[in-house]
């Protein structure tokens, strides 16, 4: 039997798995160690919500605390992988991009192409995204368009631990830059996640659920979503396929466009705005690629564009859910 | 020092302290039993801080907040009524439950916003004084930050866009000993103070004992009067530590473990302030134990309120994205 | 006869205007006046590229130099705004937004959502977008997606003089941030405008010319792309409808939607990034609300995914042209 | 002070000045002919800290530049043809043409790229820093940027960061008198010297005469000397002007009309560096003049090779945006 892990779990073993394998992997954030400059023992929190927690021990130093310095901290991992090292940095929540934003898109993005091909940058800047933690306009946002909207960056969206532990090998091993995002709400939740080292690659898209009547894609916890409703939407014998990306840069278009030719019918579901969003990429690549196959309007579930609100009623009227998934299935239907 | 003090205002200063104590301390009561959500940050312990430093602004004068907002809230006299229905999540909150504990606000009283980001108030603070100064209004404006504040870009450069401009500028940097888990000490090792910062931009830097509120006012008073005359931005550090975790949940063990309640049963601001008006002999035990009272029953009528308030309708989610749309 | 302007000129009479209307506007960003701290006269730059010329004369010290910290004095011109001011900052290059993001999207854009509609922060930020410069990777890039994916802000680009004047002035006196893209290689660009103040809402799209048998969205210089595409396919019998939205958020759905019903064909043309960008967005936006008029597949012309390039003829090779433009409306013919 | 110095090295300090000094000069013609694309920023003027600089650091430390960075390309090796070509945008320019001016790189060489965002390098220089002490190589990392951008908050934060991490890292801050037309007079009013940005995050800071090509190797020998021994990283002044305008095609208004001419004639740093060694007896006029025709014909031959060499194949638009796809 394959062991379940959290996704969380699953994250900090491929962290581990990859210190111990290549001496060059650092990690580096604020508080990802913890309690550094006090005399209390160190490992004291080990990241905001404890991902990263006992790394410390296995790997001292190369655990490095940061000062509240987004722009300096993630241009030092930027730097240090140009320089021969695979930094994995912190970027507590995606919401703080707006401090650091230059480093990633205009040097780690670029170095590689304004240099003619005479650099690598293997830097990965992991980063929590999402809502349903109450935590407001400034820290529930799913930022990942912004960094998939510029080219020379990989971007990783993983909605399960085995997805997360297989992607996140694979985006320390690459020798590009990776945005590798979490979503707070899957921290917790459990999966059968492999033993040892393994890798999924980037660009090929889950089939999470196989289905002939409609294709919906999504992301993250949207997968999550979106498989509540396929399974509330077989009752009435209506079968969807669920496509997971996986990452949206590189994007699997071809298994996204073999199930909608397939189905003849689009349903994207994601978390972030919608406006210049993935739901939109998704959806216009669709109607530019497959639209001979399309039977019916492609239909796009995002949040009102609206800044997440507080309030746990507003909050959850603010995010996809299952029920908003059906309805848009249905309206594919024409049902 | 106490020879230049009204009763009137150390009661009031009092007051002030006691409004914030008590409001955190039930907050970590109520958000234990859980009925409280999101991330919540308590400025217990540094209650002396914000009572020193607002207690020299006018309604028209500005603050701009941090993530650990509710003290500069209530020393800027923003109703606690709705910040504590706010905190819930509730229609009758400041900010009709829109924001949360990182983001009351109220700009009628002068206050700008907590802040979920660490270091984005110091730039709006420059944008308060440039209008102060624009409109020769006389205002000021103070932005708080933390230690681990001090470390983030934005606030170098709001420090030096002030000098830049003279912008009728306080900042003050809330030096509780932590960022999260992390000491100054670790992330500014170069420095002894972080009023040191201000040597950078060149503006004055003062450090004082934030467990001592007199200090606090003293200091703060001299930096917004400058401010006010047009003579300047400056620094003020302000040292002390807080009592809860970084946020509501943290098990705070990268602290000596008796390490605050040893500092409640010494140095705290509000046993000092007692102590030294008392001895005094310019207010009495009972009175000051008539504002405890008093303040108990505030805040206890506030969760009362906020916990039998309604949530926002759904429609609420809709608006206020835009003035016109 | 109405005068032309050149479209810098139209902002520098839009800034004016406005200035001299209402004592709450100053103009601030690098260098916006020039000078300051030597002996020698003041305005000696007026920007960049010359586009605030002449307003020191005018307005004396309400022209604000600042230091490079374009955090601070786009947030002080943010915070400033929410105390009463209208600013107009600055943003050199719309590709800086690195290093200022957070104030822009974090705070400006939701400040009246997080405090309960109990603000208001009406600043503008006008910044330069786009290539034809030669300016390279980090200095002609068309961001403005990601600032239409923030729910709060509202993003103009405009795409001739006229439109410039009349959206500048709009820019000003709303009552929310707005982010104001100028094309640089549109500055030099004269055309007819209007003496003395005129608004142009925000959300109505121009339709710059009239056709039947296929809809071009463009947007700034895109426009002027599209026009030449169209008077070439014209010569053909091909008759393009030319929709210029002028504003991407908000975004004038009604009135693409209603040429797309007309022509059943759309192409647009946009010189953003085409992953998660505005070519995406109004496709999808179609593709879900105009399915049923749609004849043929939507074609997208957006430059490749790549940074942009230094060398001329690779830069050439990069942007939308007619030529690209013309191509895309005939595939969506089948001709 | 020149006692130390060995004839060879004076020779080679006095090659790579001209070199630069002769590419920029050589650059602000073609660029007047019409010949060259893009932005570009001359260095003239300011050779003497590019050389004094970088004759300390080996291939193998790392420089991190600004937008003004033909001048640390030529001090740290970068290829003259290649950076001509560059320049023009040809397929042979060090970057194949697709950087330009503005983003000139050779990580062989140690150079981590000319910048068009006015303090992206110094977090960056931070990273090689790390890189080198994390390998324990002895390498260190040197940061350039301008007066302009030491107001920029990822400056501060990088210098702060070397001092929490304890980097081997230098930070130079070349302060030409201008940021485009704005004085650091009017955007650092607070302090004398930008040497004293330092003292914000409480590292060694020092002011040198960037006129005197010694002066700069001194002060810039003793920083990277303590960066290489693991003691900590420190920040250099270097004063002194640009001969051109901050981008071709300024007209310089706001400087006085004969200001450069005047110091090309008194303190220029290829004049007093002459000089110098020549009274010192140490190398003959004679010899520099030969240095100078040999850099004269040399760059003449970069712009004839640049001029004829081939523009990029237009599939070269689509490469090297990944290094996996
Ligand atoms: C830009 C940014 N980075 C990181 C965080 C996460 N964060 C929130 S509070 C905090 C610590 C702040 O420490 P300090 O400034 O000392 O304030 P204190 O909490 O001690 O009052 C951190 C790292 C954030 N909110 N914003
Ligand atoms: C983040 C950012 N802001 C603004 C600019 C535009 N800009 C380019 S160079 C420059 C002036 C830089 O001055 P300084 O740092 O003194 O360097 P110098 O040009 O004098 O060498 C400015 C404002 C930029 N490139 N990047
Ligand atoms: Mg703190
Ligand atoms: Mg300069």
């Amino acid at each position: 039997m394959i062991r379940k892990l959290s996704y969380s779990q699953a994250i900090n073993e491929a962290l581990a798995l990859e210190m111990e394998r290549d001496s060059s992997v650092v990690v580096m954030g604020e508080d990802v160690c913890g309690g550094r400059g006090t005399d209390e023992p160190l490992d004291a929190w080990g990241g905001v919500l404890g991902v990263t927690k006992g790394l410390y021990a296995k790997f001292g130093d190369r655990v490095m605390d940061t000062p509240i310095s987004e722009s300096a901290f993630i241009g030092a991992a930027i730097g240090a992988a140009a320089c021969g090292m695979r930094p994995v940095a912190e970027l507590m929540f995606i919401d703080f991009l707006g401090v650091c934003l230059d480093q990633i898109a205009n040097q780690a993005a670029k170095f590689r192409y304004m240099f003619g091909g005479k650099a690598e940058t293997p830097v990965v800047i992991r980063t929590m995204i999402g809502g349903g933690f109450r935590a407001a306009a400034q820290h529930s946002q799913c930022w990942y368009p912004i960094f998939t909207h510029i080219p020379g960056l990989k971007v990783v969206v993983p909605s399960s631990p085995q997805d997360a532990k297989g992607l996140l090998i694979t985006a320390i091993r690459d020798n590009d830059p990776v945005i590798f995002c979490e979503h707070k709400a899957l921290y917790g939740i459990k999966g059968e996640v492999p033993e040892g080292s393994y890798t999924i690659p980037f660009g090929q898209a889950n089939i999470v659920r196989p289905g002939k009547d409609v294709t919906i894609v999504a992301l993250g916890l949207m997968v999550h979503k979106a498989t509540q409703a396929a399974t509330a939407l077989a009752k009435d014998g209506i079968e969807c396929e669920i496509v997971d990306p996986r990452t949206t840069s590189p994007l699997d278009t071809a298994k996204i466009l073999e199930s909608v030719r397939k189905t003849g019918r689009l349903v994207v579901v994601d978390e972030a705005s919608g406006r210049c969003g993935m739901a939109a990429d998704i959806s216009a690549m669709v109607a530019q690629q497959a639209f001979a196959s399309l039977k019916a309007q492609i239909e796009m579930v995002t949040p009102p564009f609206t800044p997440p609100p507080f309030s746990p009623v507003l909050e959850d009227a603010y995010l996809p859910d299952a029920e908003k998934v059906q309805a848009a299935v249905k309206a594919v239907l024409g049902t | 020092m106490l020879k230049k003090w009204q009763k009137k205002d150390l009661l009031k200063a009092y007051r002030t302290m006691r409004e914030i104590r008590e409001f955190e301390e039930r907050v970590h009561i109520e958000f234990a039993a859980g009925g409280i959500p999101g991330f919540v940050h308590l400025y217990a312990g540094e209650e002396a801080c914000a009572t020193g430093v607002c207690m020299h602004l006018k309604a028209n004068d500005k603050i701009a907040s941090t993530h650990r907002g509710h003290g500069h809230c209530i020393a800027k006299g923003v109703d606690i009524n709705g910040m504590m229905a706010e905190i819930y999540g509730k229609k009758t909150g400041t900010c009709g439950g829109k924001g949360g504990s990182m983001h009351i606000a109220d700009l009628d009283k002068g206050m700008m916003g907590a802040n979920g980001i660490v270091g984005a108030g110091p730039p709006l603070i420059c944008g308060a004084g440039l209008a102060a100064k624009t409109k020769g209004s006389g205002g000021v404006g103070v932005a708080f930050f933390g230690d681990g504040g001090s470390n983030q870009g934005t606030v170098f450069e709001a420090m030096n866009l002030s000098m830049a401009w003279q912008l009728p500028c306080v900042f003050v940097v809330e030096n509780n000993g932590f960022a999260e888990s992390t000491s100054p000490k670790y992330t500014a090792p170069g420095v002894t103070n972080l009023s040191d910062r201000a040597k950078g931009v060149g503006m004055p830097g003062v450090t004082v004992d934030g467990f001592d509120f007199f200090a606090v006012h003293e200091a703060a008073g001299e930096m917004i009067d400058r401010a006010r005359k047009g003579q300047g931005p400056s620094l003020l550090e302000v040292k002390f530590t807080r009592y809860f975790g970084h946020f509501e949940g943290d098990a705070m063990t990268y602290r000596p473990k008796d390490e605050v309640k040893k500092i409640r049963q010494t140095v705290d601001c509000l046993l000092q302030f007692r102590n030294k008006v008392t001895s005094a002999g310019m207010v009495t035990d009972a009175e000051l134990d008539a504002v405890d009272r008093e303040v108990k029953a505030l805040v206890e009528e506030s969760v009362v309120q906020a916990k039998a308030a309604p949530n926002p309708p759904l429609s609420d989610l809709l608006t206020d994205v835009y003035v016109s749309y």
